[in-house]
């Protein structure tokens, strides 16, 4: 994924933007007047994300392995694509997640949400819902309380199905 | 608020050290402030800022939703059960706490 | 072998010069191109190329000797239509010079250009066309798998299934509840369930009057969503219930023995009849083709409908990642007809003409009340984009004649393309 | 059956968009869509009007008027033709009128 400009599609975009804008999930008018009504615009290139990513890790190397994420491969619903990450390690009192963030690289604010959890949870696997304005990369970092940093990363191709959505 | 929030716990009286799953909705309109109204004006950004969900005492999470999380948002987490005590979700946003919801785990 | 020859010819073509152009035009002719499926892609595509080249020797390879449209299958479930009118055979075809067998297709070559038939038969081809519509990803929804299906039918994929769902709507009771559950991720027919919703409702308003449809929905919104409840109010009242996944509409497993639906929220849903529409992918033959990716459908250059991985094979209809085009029968008629050009013009050693698409769907939400949505597409940058401007819904505000109109131009349409598509009305 | 047509622009004029693109392959591959619902060649079998043999101008006018929104009594048509330009929408009508001659 390098060039973002040239593949653009309109209603990729029209519906990504109008899911971003809000009104989408509302389900009020035809996609095309919902974006009209909308200043959502996606990022240029994931420089933001980057920015983001590296605030995170502080430093740290970002090891690709013990997180996974799970998006679907297509997003034919850019109101609510739903997203899971989870550890995949055990978790332990010596060994355990402090921190997740989950970045949309191209979103107009491509950090999507943070979650934090303490010795006392156990686990880290949470689902959430995202709008995405467009096909685009999606991560998400954990960080370890041994000061590990993991990382995921996935492409999803959002292409609402229309008819009429 | 339109109505409680919805919830979901895979079991209420786990086993010692138990994964417990748990889902938990409500109802948001997520105004992510980048729409414009009929006048073309900015509709004022409107969205959840936090989540906490802790058992007794004991914090297991905290989210921070920025503007990609969708309407009525949605979240799934999960916790090891190691002790009983009132599960207590509770959701803010700019006006403060805007819904909050209990559900008693016993751990067995 | 194939292969082998068209080097030749075009070695030939470089070495003769202009003047060898009309034999090498005439032996290209005879160039032998194979569709799989004989619904609205493959079949189309198999018509548009005699039509464009009467010269090319054109196999259509079809496992059923009758093709059962989804599109007004719902109006059979309404009992608005009987089943002969929307099944179609094959000799509309056959007379137009195609030759049809009907068999399976088991694999694909690609790079010896080849295919192999459940009969045991190989074909050899120079250009493939793969229109084999959607599979059912079975085992995404716990619970329901073929034999589920069996007990609580899917209906999803025209023929007998949609006979055993009217039979089970036919033998419940008035009073009963029929509950559909809509699937996550890309389906089929987008405004599909909700029109099957809509008939339903007609069955049981004439027949069954206390008996209510509840459509459990995994999204907060769908195809036509304003007109198609705008039409429940006024045809139907209380009687349809709509639940999206806000409203805990999102279904997590199946009981199909006890025709129980769980949702995400822990609401078990009894039904009468229960009618589960699976999550779906591109139908299994794209898969063995190596023509599908990480999202289980079909990339495609869009414009040509080639595959962007496999060269020479083209693929229609709903196995293809086209949005903005939907996953429609008219879509996968007018992608069939652009890929029918590129495939005579690439035969021919010519640019292909400039693709250009439309889509019109029809649903019908009761007798006399016809809804649309239509869009105009073409290919840009390799990817299909909506012409500006173009395409939307019916409005909201129309009258009576309008909406009359509307059901009156959905028959209508479905003479047409059966026309234009195996020759009968 | 289908001929292949020299199409001569009347009325689309020069510079007019995408209208050096039109051959005979363009049209008819512009003109697939409208088989879907006006039937082969334009010969429908059902509900929905004929179009094959219209008189060219005619059905120019027509479809013209569908896309500026001037004909109150259209359903799904004006929505069709805001995806065409004036060129195209000649060529079309050009098309039909062949067919049917």
């Amino acid at each position: 994924m390098t060039s973002f400009g040239s593949d653009m599609r309109r209603r990729d975009l029209l519906a990504g933007a109008a899911a971003l804008g809000g009104l989408a999930a509302a389900g009020l008018g035809p996609a095309a007047a919902q974006a009209q009504s909308t200043t959502a615009m996606p990022q240029i290139d994931s420089a933001e994300a980057d920015r983001l990513a590296a605030e995170f890790a502080a430093g740290a190397e970002v090891l690709s392995q013990g997180l996974a994420l799970d998006l679907p491969a297509l997003g034919d619903n850019p109101a609510a694509v739903p997203v899971r990450v989870h550890v995949t390690e055990p978790i332990t009192d010596a060994s355990w997640c402090s921190e997740i963030i989950v970045i949309a690289d191209l979103n107009p604010g491509p950090l999507a949400c943070r979650f934090r959890f303490t010795a006392a949870t156990g686990s880290a696997d949470v689902t959430v819902r995202l709008r995405l304005i467009r096909s685009m990369p999606v991560r998400a970092y954990a960080r370890m309380e041994d000061g590990r940093v993991l990382m995921a990363r996935r492409d999803i191709t959002v292409a609402p199905g229309g008819c009429g959505l | 608020m339109a109505r409680p929030p919805r919830i979901w716990i895979s079991n209420e009286t786990p086993a010692p050290g138990e994964i417990v799953r748990v889902r938990a909705q409500m109802v948001h309109v997520m105004e992510s402030g980048l729409r414009l109204d009929a006048s073309g004006q900015t509709v004022p950004q409107d969205i959840l800022t936090g989540f906490t969900a802790s058992l007794g005492d004991s914090l297991l999470l905290e989210w921070t939703p920025e503007m990609a999380i969708s309407q009525n948002p949605y979240i799934e987490f999960t916790f090891a059960a190691r002790h009983s005590g009132r599960l207590r979700m509770v959701w803010t946003d700019r006006r403060g706490v805007v819904a909050q919801a209990d559900r008693d785990v016993t751990v067995g | 072998m194939r292969a082998t020859r068209r080097d030749m010819l075009l070695a030939m073509g470089a070495g003769m010069g202009t003047l060898a152009l009309p034999q090498i035009l005439r032996a290209q002719a005879a160039a032998h191109v194979a569709v799989v499926g004989g619904g609205f892609g493959g079949a189309t595509a198999a018509r548009y190329l005699r039509r464009l080249n009467p010269d090319l020797r054109i196999t259509l390879v079809e496992p059923q000797e009758q093709f059962v449209t989804c599109p007004f299958s719902n109006l059979y479930l309404g009992r608005l239509r009987d089943w002969d009118s929307i099944t179609h055979g094959f000799d509309g075809l056959r007379a137009a010079g195609i030759e049809v067998i009907h068999a399976r297709a088991e694999d694909v070559d690609g790079s010896a250009r080849s295919l192999g038939l459940s009969n045991g038969a190989r074909l050899d081809w120079d250009r493939l066309v793969l229109s084999p519509g959607i599979d059912f990803r079975w085992g995404d929804l716990a619970g329901y798998d073929e034999a589920a299906a069996e007990l609580a039918p899917h209906a999803w994929k025209a023929g007998p299934q949609t006979q055993l769902l009217r039979r089970q709507l036919e033998a419940m009771e008035d009073g009963g509840t029929f509950v559909m559950v809509v699937p996550q991720g890309a389906f089929r027919c987008p405004p599909g369930p909700y029109e099957r919703a809509s008939m339903v409702a007609h069955y049981f308003k004439t027949h069954k009057p206390r008996s209510r449809v509840l459509i459990l929905d995994s999204q907060d919104r769908f195809a036509k969503q304003p007109l198609f409840r705008q039409g429940w109010q006024a045809l139907y009242g209380e009687m349809i219930e709509w639940v999206g996944q806000s409203d805990d509409g999102l279904v997590v497993e199946v009981d199909a023995s006890t025709r129980t639906a769980l949702t995400a929220f822990g609401t078990r849903h009894k039904a009468d009849v229960l009618n589960v529409i699976p999550p779906q992918k591109a139908g299994l033959i794209a898969e063995r083709a190596g023509v599908t990716d990480e999202t289980g459908w079909v990339p495609v250059r869009a414009d040509r409908f080639e595959s962007v991985h496999v060269p020479g094979v083209y693929v229609l209809g709903d196995a293809t990642i086209a949005a903005p085009m939907p996953k429609s029968g008219f879509c996968a008629n007018a992608q069939a007809k652009v890929a029918a050009a590129a495939i005579t013009a690439d035969l021919a050693g010519r640019e292909p003409p400039p693709a250009s698409f439309a889509n019109t769907c029809y649903s019908l939400v009761g007798p006399g009340w016809g809804i649309s949505v239509a869009g105009v597409y073409r290919a840009e940058g390799g990817k299909v984009v909506e012409v500006a401007g173009s395409g939307g819904v019916s409005p909201l505000e129309a009258g009576p004649e309008f909406r009359q109109a509307e059901a009156d131009h959905g028959a209508g349409w479905y003479a047409s393309i059966c026309a234009d598509i195996w020759g009968t009305a | 059956m289908i001929r292949l047509l020299s199409i001569v622009f009347l009325a689309g004029g020069p510079g007019a968009a995408g209208a050096q693109d039109l051959d005979a392959a363009a049209v008819q591959v512009l003109a697939g869509p409208c088989a879907s619902c006006h039937g082969p060649d334009g010969r429908s079998p059902g509900a929905i009007p004929s179009i094959a043999g219209l008189p060219e101008a005619t059905a120019a006018e027509r479809m013209l008027a569908f896309r500026d929104g001037a004909d109150p009594a259209a359903t799904i048509m004006p929505r069709l033709m805001k995806g065409y330009d004036e060129a195209q929408i000649r060529a079309l009508a050009h098309w039909f009128a062949e067919i049917g001659s």
